[in-house]
């Protein structure tokens, strides 16, 4: 069977893994949208064509099954992990705590804390460190945690927090330097997915999801740089 | 018969047009410049709304607001020649009347694109941009795209004065044929006395929009008190008689006029055929006795009705020869010197050289393509 | 390249130029209006025209997909008459493309409906061609220019578009994920490779269309007939 | 004095040019449509560009394309009154004239805008839009804008084909006093030689372009050879001579035409003021024996010095009076009737009011505003 | 409405406004030049006025980030120059838009100015006008609806741009977070109210400043000098 599968960006990549691999053991086919989890969501509530979300928060998906548009309870399927980026390959050095707060030259680029949960995650760690009123006023902020990357990419803010998904998927020249933001400094970034209304019963959309949490799902997902659902250890 | 009502209301000039023309043949528009000549034909082409306008055309309604009827002017099937030209900017020379001609009526059959670029000598301008044309070049085009398409009736704005003198003689000729081969009448704005006399066979004076007077050419031209209008050096008479004899030896014709007989160049014409020409007043010469050993070839015995006598050198004077009205120009000086009076029987002298000749409609025309004045 | 790339420039032709032909031929009358009609309507119209570029793509397109979505006024009826969805489908995308791309060719159109004025076309009129027929012969052909850039604006900005038809296309493949979606994945999963490359094909190729509609009309200025 | 040379090549036009104008007073450019008149006065204003021009205005080099000199043409002070007239549509009438008016020279005084404005009656049509003039509404106009510029050359190119005889009447006394008083040379481009006569001092008659004759008005009328150039009809000659008296009483104007003397209708001007006029061919008749009784004022004694039979009916007979040339056109009848024959001595019979007369540069003008013909 | 929202509607209108007005004035010689040459080059200038619209506007923002960014040809001028960055700044805003924008104000003049023609300029030079005189004084009033349409589109596409402008600004708070921006967070975070809110104000906003426009022009077609 074939199923359409909305993706949160940040999570493409990692998704894109996967379809490779559960279409090649399955012989299901598997659709990919992307977009952010908004407008995903937005989508979906006015009739989109898609049989699972897999979100970049957990928020939405637990209204779409609030709101009677899921067709099963919603899981977290990843957990996703912050770093501290630069393109510079001798910016950041292994204490990123030391480095922060001797101050970076420049703007520091970060998610919207608003609207992407790698923003809030990095504003919880800024404020955990204590560097958060400093660092409010010389913040580039992306609207979601890909142009976060990007801005970092330019050189435009010479360091990012950004997801460390995204540094494992860059290419070999742009992976500079790096810190990952101990899982401690911010509440867990965890990522939903939601079988919809318009995927129950269909096979290839439930085996996908549950394939997710299956041991080599879950080796694609770590392989990706997140942290795979619990259910998976 | 063209009927036209209206009530012209710019901000800086409105008139009441109430104006009956005979469309037959050729009806002139004279009149000073801003005094309404190209707003009747816009009226008459349906171009000019929302002014209360009734137009009728031989009984057939083409507006009248107060029913609520209107003729587009697309289905008027006339031709209008504008004052400014308005060849197509995107077309060339040809092109311009390749779109005349594939939207000419075709219950008519003339004239053809090729006779009219034959006519006004267009082709070496067909494939030419119309924007890289001469003034002149521009208007020729802009006549002959009008004919091309074949209208029923013909409007005509200042449609020559961009030419010169000989373009315009050749033009001349084929203007007359098209009335008088091919029954198209045209409305024609000038404001050229020679155009006029030459040309129409009607004449409306435009006057603040409004017909000032109209009548048949040669009635209107011999009213003194239109002299003003007509600007006086120009004012003449028109004289219509049938052609009498042929010279061929010196090309003379003979045309009767009343009981006299007036010379003239000659006019490819039978004897019968009748003739119009113009005499200007200040043209004609007056002497006392018959006079002998002058190249003058008209001597008309005539019989001084009126006498004006104007401020500065000039005076008119009103003849009357068998019946028909003749002015004359001359000083006052003569006037007093000859003691010229109303009632005295004078000649009038005429130069052949002087007489602007035109066939009346219906007669057949002289060559095509020759001045004849 | 990708299949996946290239069904996706495949569709964005499609999209823009379906997009650049309809809206130029919709936005005549509209254009001619404004350009030529004495009613103060006008000046309530002429900037409502505008109004689609001032809202954001995505929210802009937010709104779409409300209104093309199954409970949306348009959606709604057209699920009523076809059976078939307009969100989520190329339809409605091309809707959407039509509304977001508007103001691109009323614009030139009205700038160049205006230049022609209304002489050339009573001079029409007394040939005896129909108001309809000295718009498509006379009025058109001098306002080539105008179409010309409606045009080209119009195919330019559906290429590049984006927000708009994200949100009213879904980016699902082969269906409704255009070129510029497709560009914006690539940046976005960090395929820099991939995204330059296909920025410069898109480029090459958007000039090479831009320059053939441009030299077309540099020599078709002045026919024969 | 004017220089200008130019390799003019367009597609379907190329000609060589060299003229030399004299530029003062007024310069005629008389010709044929489609034959470069206009493409003469654009090269002189500099707006023609690319075709190997030299340029000069009383050796003040305007251009010089072998040398890469080049006076743009709003550094040259010209005036331009083009054949479109060109008003500016984005401004009212009287927007147009402010616009030459903020521009005009300063180190010229005159002619103010009030001057121009009531010269040209332009008043009522100040606040007007250019869209809504008539055509000889627009024309006026855009004489007066050039004129206010205060050019030091004015270039005309058939101002005043657009309007009716009375406003041309008005209007061309102000273009002589142009030149008499303001010591503006006007290079003027016309189709009528009524106007050329009228006014021009020197006349260039254009051919394909080129210039295939020139000269003082006087002798190029003169010229036989020209007469299908210059339209036979129209054909004549200019005559000068000084005021040997007044007739009050008749006003009338007594001239020295060789030893005769000419009378015509009155000109203001002081005994000794030589004047010009114009005398038409088919205004003068031939007498054989000196005529009595006659309204004809004029009978000069000449003899004649040539005779041209044409196909047709006229003959055109060149005469002599006193050393000054005069031409008639009369029928090959009276030639052969009067028997008349080179070496005859003759009356040449003019009619005082067929006399189109003009005051010659320097001399005081007549009354302005009073066409005086 | 919060006061960043206040702050980011003061800014957009700056940012549209400067963009609008710089906009035009930088496009008018370039239009004219490409009414009016006779030079083939304009037919490779003419398609690459176009060609900034192709790009899906993130990816234009990635690349003119690179541009602005401190390592790029004009940003590292620009801080060697001021010693400011000129990325995430209002001038790299500023900059950004000009790019994005430029078609929209060079096509609609460029359709004026031909209609435009040169007669009118010729009879300005023999009234003693200089070209750059008669440029202002007659060419550029008699296409003034060319120079509306080009700052009605510019403006209201800067109002609603959106990706171009993340990019690049950053969206700091009061000197890059423009009400685009804003809009797009309420939407994406569910406050659906604020965001009906804040597009209906803007629209209205937006459709009195181009009335305005489009009523000042009406009423000012012929001037007394
Ligand atoms: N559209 C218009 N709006 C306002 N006034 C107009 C309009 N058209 C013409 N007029 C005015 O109406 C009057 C008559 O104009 P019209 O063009 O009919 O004159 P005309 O007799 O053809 O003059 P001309 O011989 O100079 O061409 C003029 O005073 C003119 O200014
Ligand atoms: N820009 C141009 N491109 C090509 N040909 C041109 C251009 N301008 C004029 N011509 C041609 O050059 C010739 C001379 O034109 P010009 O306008 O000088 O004539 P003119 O003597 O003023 O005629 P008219 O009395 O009809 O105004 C004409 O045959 C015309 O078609
Ligand atoms: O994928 Mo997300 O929803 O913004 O980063
Ligand atoms: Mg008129
Ligand atoms: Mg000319």
């Amino acid at each position: 069977a074939e199923a359409n599968i909305a993706v949160a960006a940040n999570f493409t990549s990692a998704a894109e893994d996967l379809a490779a691999a559960f279409e090649q053991k399955t012989g299901h086919r598997v659709i990919l949208s992307t977009g952010s989890t908004g407008q995903l969501y937005a989508q979906i509530t006015q009739g989109a064509p898609f049989d699972a979300l897999l979100a970049a928060d957990t928020a939405r998906p637990e209204r779409l099954h609030a709101v009677g548009m899921a067709g099963a309870a919603p899981f977290t399927y990843a957990t996703g992990r912050l770093a501290l980026w630069s393109p510079d390959p001798a910016l950041i050095p292994g204490d990123g705590q030391t480095f922060l707060a001797a101050g970076v030259a420049g703007r520091l680029a970060i998610a919207n804390p608003k609207l992407a949960p790698y923003g809030l995650a990095a504003k919880e760690t800024l404020t955990a460190m204590g560097l958060w009123e400093r660092y409010n006023a010389s913040l580039a902020m992306g609207q979601n945690i890909a142009q976060t990357f990007q801005m970092t990419a330019s050189g435009a803010a010479p360091a990012g927090f950004v997801a460390l998904s995204q540094i494992l998927a860059a290419p070999a020249e742009l992976r500079g330097s790096h810190w990952p933001v101990p899982a401690a400094m911010h509440a867990p970034i965890h990522q939903s997915a939601v079988l919809l209304k318009r995927g129950s019963g269909n096979d290839a959309a439930e085996a996908f999801l549950a394939y997710l949490t299956a041991p080599d799902g879950c080796g694609t997902i770590r392989a990706a740089g997140y942290t795979p659902s619990g259910s998976c250890r | 018969m063209l009927t036209l009502r209206s009530a012209i209301r710019f901000p800086e000039f409105s008139a009441e047009v109430d104006v009956t023309a005979p469309l037959s043949g050729i009806t002139g528009l004279f009149g000073p410049s801003g005094h309404g000549k190209t707003t009747l034909l816009r009226l008459a082409a349906g171009l000019e709304r929302g002014m209360e306008t009734y137009v009728d055309l031989n009984g057939e309604i083409w507006q009248d607001d107060a029913k609520g009827i209107f003729v587009p002017p697309h289905k008027r099937r006339i031709g209008f020649v504008f004052q400014d030209s308005r060849l197509f900017p995107h077309l060339t020379a040809g092109g311009n009347l390749d779109y005349a001609a594939r939207r000419a009526s075709p219950d008519r059959l003339a004239p053809t694109r090729e006779h009219v670029v034959d006519m006004l000598d267009l082709g070496p301008l067909l494939h030419r941009r119309v924007q890289d044309l001469s003034g002149g070049e521009t208007q020729r085009v802009a006549i002959g795209r009008a004919l091309v398409s074949r209208p029923r009736l013909l409007l005509m704005d200042e449609p020559l004065s961009a030419l010169d003198l000989r373009r315009k003689m050749e033009i001349l000729p084929y203007i007359e044929r098209l009335r008088d081969e091919m029954d198209l009448p045209v409305l024609y704005v000038t404001h050229s006395i020679d155009e006029l006399s030459r040309l129409a066979d009607h004449v409306l004076l435009i006057r603040d929009g409004a017909v000032a007077a109209q009548g048949p050419v040669p009635e209107i031209m011999q009213r003194m008190d239109l002299g003003p209008m007509m600007g006086r050096f120009e004012a003449g008479v028109i004289l219509e008689g049938p052609v009498v004899s042929q010279d061929p030896d010196f090309a003379m014709t003979d045309l009767a006029i009343g009981k006299q007989i007036l010379r003239m160049p000659n006019i490819e014409a039978d004897p019968g055929t009748v003739v119009r020409v113009r005499i200007r007043a200040r043209d004609v010469s007056i002497a006392t006795r018959e006079p002998a050993g002058l190249s003058i070839r008209n001597a008309l015995r005539a019989r001084i009705s009126e006498i004006f006598v104007e401020e500065g050198a000039f005076a008119e004077v009103l003849m009357d020869v068998d019946g028909t009205g003749l002015r004359a120009r001359i000083t006052r000086e003569s006037v007093s010197q000859l003691e010229l009076k109303p009632g005295m029987d004078v000649y009038a002298l005429i130069k052949s050289s002087a007489v602007d000749r035109r066939l009346i409609p219906g007669g057949r025309a002289g060559r095509p393509g020759t001045p004849d004045i | 390249m990708s299949d996946g790339d290239l069904s996706a420039i495949l569709l964005t032709l499609q999209l823009a130029g379906a997009t650049a032909i309809i809206l130029v031929l919709l936005s005549t009358p509209l254009a001619w209006w404004l350009a030529h009609t004495g009613s103060r309507l006008r000046w309530v119209v002429e900037p409502v025209v505008a109004l689609p570029l001032v809202l954001p793509p995505t929210v802009l397109g937010f709104y779409l997909l409300i209104l093309l979505g199954p409970a949306g006024a348009l959606g709604g009826a057209w699920v009523a008459l076809t059976g078939d969805s307009l969100a989520f489908s190329f339809s409605g995308l091309l809707i959407a493309s039509l509304v977001y791309s508007l103001p691109f060719a009323v614009q030139p159109l009205q700038t160049a409906f205006q230049a022609v004025g209304t002489k050339h076309m009573e001079a029409a009129a007394t040939l005896g061609a129909s108001p309809l027929d000295a718009f498509l012969t006379v009025a058109s052909p001098i306002a080539l220019r105008g179409y010309l850039t409606a045009f080209v604006l119009t195919f330019a900005h559906t290429v590049g578009e984006f927000g708009v038809v994200l949100m009213v296309g879904g980016n699902i493949p082969e269906r409704t994920r255009v070129i510029s979606i497709a560009i914006f994945e690539h940046v976005e999963t960090l395929s820099y490779g991939e995204a330059h490359r296909l920025s410069l094909g898109l480029l090459v190729f958007s000039f090479l269309v831009l320059m053939a509609v441009t030299i077309l009309h540099r020599r078709a200025p002045v026919r024969a007939g």
